[in-house]
């Protein structure tokens, strides 16, 4: 199973059936796999439906039937189509339950930037802004370092900000972290990981508890 | 206190998402005196008459209702103002009712009088996460006293602010059990947005059909924001 | 013919085909009986309703379409039903071309007052503050005095405005007056009725020309 | 001066409200360059691609786009972009389009990068009279900057300012005559929102029926704010 893999499901292990639930392009979209048995979350796809389906393949697919990363996809029983209104009414007034998204950078404050390189990348934000600002509660998935080794879960983000203190749950590959108004408190470190590793890969300030729980998923 | 009450029986309440269909007793529940509540319909067309004649029989008092206005005496939110029940109401119209004038004028009635415009626009804004609404209806009248107004490339607006309220009572025509919902004629009217702008949304339909029966592209309320079902009061 | 008829009569000249119309209730609405030949206007309702045809007879009626009045009314083909979010925007954004109102107080202005007596009458402004606010023509359509005989055309209107400065053309029993920046000009007098007879019914300034015309309706 | 010929045009048109069929040509001798479009669609979908296609034939250029992305390099607004013809654009997102931040990087093309949810809004306000959005969005972000922040019951909000356009170019399913649309699937996306916001609105679509042929119950949007028809470009 890869790290990709291995975040997106302790991810889903937050999720509550019933839940209506964003998941961000990349990394957050596997989540879906590895929903324990008898949670279904309902899906919502900024772009305008819920109860999101699986991809489909390009030849036997509605055209007119796509997710926010434009590939296709199908609606399941119970689902809905609407325009980008509704779509955002829904996203800014609270009526998602949970967003999953990936990170270029997120801190203790609970700040997360994920848009823009400047200088070097600027995709936009996209609906990530308004889904970060209006989701009930929003959990970061993404790998603890990046590809220079150098940690993404810092005391202040450098880049551009997303939003400002939204995060709730940081998801990675080394261990589990919620944002408090007392700062990162560590839950859960992946199987393997050392507290003292954990803090060694990691810029920001963690608070850890002697109990902190080894993360159940081999 | 009565909202304390209510959002601590909404925390415990065990959602439902497969079949939203609720006797209308387990609706009522929630419903208590002191609750500010939004009402759909149009001078009584579009109302979920079952509710509110079930509000009148439990007889809950000090409501708040939030509604385009307060029906006629015999007919929608006429009937629970008759019975007094209503102690404050934001609403752009009472003409068709003339019990509400008489409390007004009794004081024993709060009237915020809202222009429709605006009113849809504050419920729209209280269930989408939106400050308030930037409009240019009722500058240069009474309703713009006390209210900010601000300059915006040259032009004025009234900034007017959101509304939402612990229940919404919406009525639809056609439901599927996960509450996606479908209007008919002008019944819609105030349903739809109400739909986004309370802790608890129920509605009151003709009629319920299973998961999936119902065309995904021509519903017009997302089920997800429906919390309860209940089926009937179709004397239609 | 009545004194209503005449005025909804002379309103319907001002209307083009396949205008957007919004009628208020009362005289205003007469005025759809009225329309000239080659003439078919889209009206509109704001409780949700475009293309709205006749009233039903109770009988008759689907219970779920109704106009702003409460009446049963029918749909005419190419007509459209939404919910209120939509009506007012709309109204409000100016795709109503033409909106005919009633009125208590009507000034030179272009101010217009019909939506409460204080201490006598509260009915409420319903839709009509949108509508005069947003409609691209609004015209007023009143009887020049009141049950007292006074004048409803006023220098300045003494009760509580629906809207400033919206109103384009009034159209009495007496008269059609326009409001320009230069005040009220007189365009036409009904049949009978002398310029010295309108000055003296019109507590407003009024600009008559000398060749003003005679209303073409008997 | 491009908008002063586009507007001198339009007044001398002849409006049709019940065949609102034209061909393409015709919806086409209104765009110039200079001007500014929205066009419907999301990442390509739901834009109209026949109307793209003939924008980029007749060559016009200037043009300012409002939407939600600039779509592919060969699909969508990336067609318009590859081809120079777009100097200024307000969309949420332009990553999948490699080639508009080349010419954003070589100061070619000025792109302002609107959070989706706002872009929607501020369309929505253009449309219908409204002086601005005020969200939460992008508060303590960059975007955030040189805008007006409003604390409204102690919360705080940007102010957004609405935008409008000349020309919207739209994609529905079906379509009647008189211009009502219903969209499919999640084809509808900026389409009906934008039909509210321009002063000319041309809908390519799938299919024109007669009036009466849809259930006017389910239609999406109203034909009022439908002027032209333009049908096909289904390679679909």
């Amino acid at each position: 199973m890869s790290t990709k893999d291995r975040i997106a499901r302790r991810v889903a292990l937050e999720l509550h059936d019933g839940d209506v639930v964003n998941l961000g392009i990349g990394l957050p979209t596997l989540v879906s796999n590895y929903l324990p048995p008898g949670v279904e979350v309902i899906l919502q796809s900024e772009n305008g439906m819920l109860n999101m389906g699986q991809v489909v393949p390009e030849d036997q697919a509605d055209p007119d039937i796509t997710n926010a990363g434009a590939k296709f996809v199908s609606i399941l029983p119970g689902g809905c189509f609407f325009d980008s209104t509704m779509s955002f009414c829904i996203i800014r007034g609270g009526h998602v339950d949970v967003t999953v998204l990936g990170a270029l950078e997120v801190d203790q404050e609970g700040n997360l930037a994920n848009w823009v390189i400047p200088g070097q990348m600027v995709p936009g934000m996209g609906g990530a802004m308004d889904l970060v600002t209006g989701a009930k509660k929003v959990i970061v998935a993404t790998e603890h370092v990046n590809k220079n080794g150098k940690s993404k879960v810092l005391k202040r983000c450098s880049l551009p900000l997303t939003a400002q203190q939204k995060v709730n749950l940081i998801v990675t590959d080394l261990a589990v972290m919620e944002v408090t108004p007392q700062g990162l408190v560590v839950k859960e470190l992946a199987p393997g990981v050392t507290p003292q590793a954990l803090k060694e890969a990691t810029e920001a300030d963690l608070i850890m508890h002697e109990d902190v729980l080894v993360q159940a998923l081999a | 206190m009565a909202p304390a009450t209510f959002y601590k029986k909404l925390e415990n309440r065990v959602k439902k998402t497969r079949d939203k269909v609720v006797p209308v007793e387990e609706a009522m529940s929630f419903a208590e005196s002191g609750l500010t509540l939004m009402i759909g319909g149009f001078l009584a067309h579009g109302t979920p008459e079952l509710l509110i004649d079930k509000l009148v029989e439990k007889g809950v008092r000090d409501l708040t209702v939030i509604a385009n206005d307060t029906g006629m005496p015999d007919k929608g939110i006429g009937k629970l103002v008759g019975k007094g029940q209503v102690r404050s109401c934001y609403v752009s119209h009472i003409g068709t009712n003339p019990e509400t004038g008489r409390l007004l004028n009794s004081g024993k009635l709060e009237v915020n009088l809202v222009p429709q415009g605006t009113l849809v626009e504050r419920i729209r804004c209280g269930g989408s996460g939106l400050g308030g609404v930037l409009t240019p209806t009722g500058l240069g009248t009474g309703i713009a006293e006390g209210k900010e107004i601000l300059v915006i490339d040259g032009k004025e607006y009234l900034l007017d602010k959101p509304l939402r309220a612990q229940i919404a009572f919406l009525k639809a025509h056609k439901a599927d059990k996960a509450g996606n919902l479908q209007y008919r004629g002008t019944s819609a009217n105030f349903n739809p947005v109400m739909a986004l702008a309370a802790d608890l949304v129920v509605a009151q339909v003709d009629e319920v059909v299973e998961v999936g029966e119902i065309d995904p592209n021509l519903l017009h309320t997302p089920g997800i924001l429906v919390d309860m079902l209940v089926v009937g009061g179709g004397e239609r």
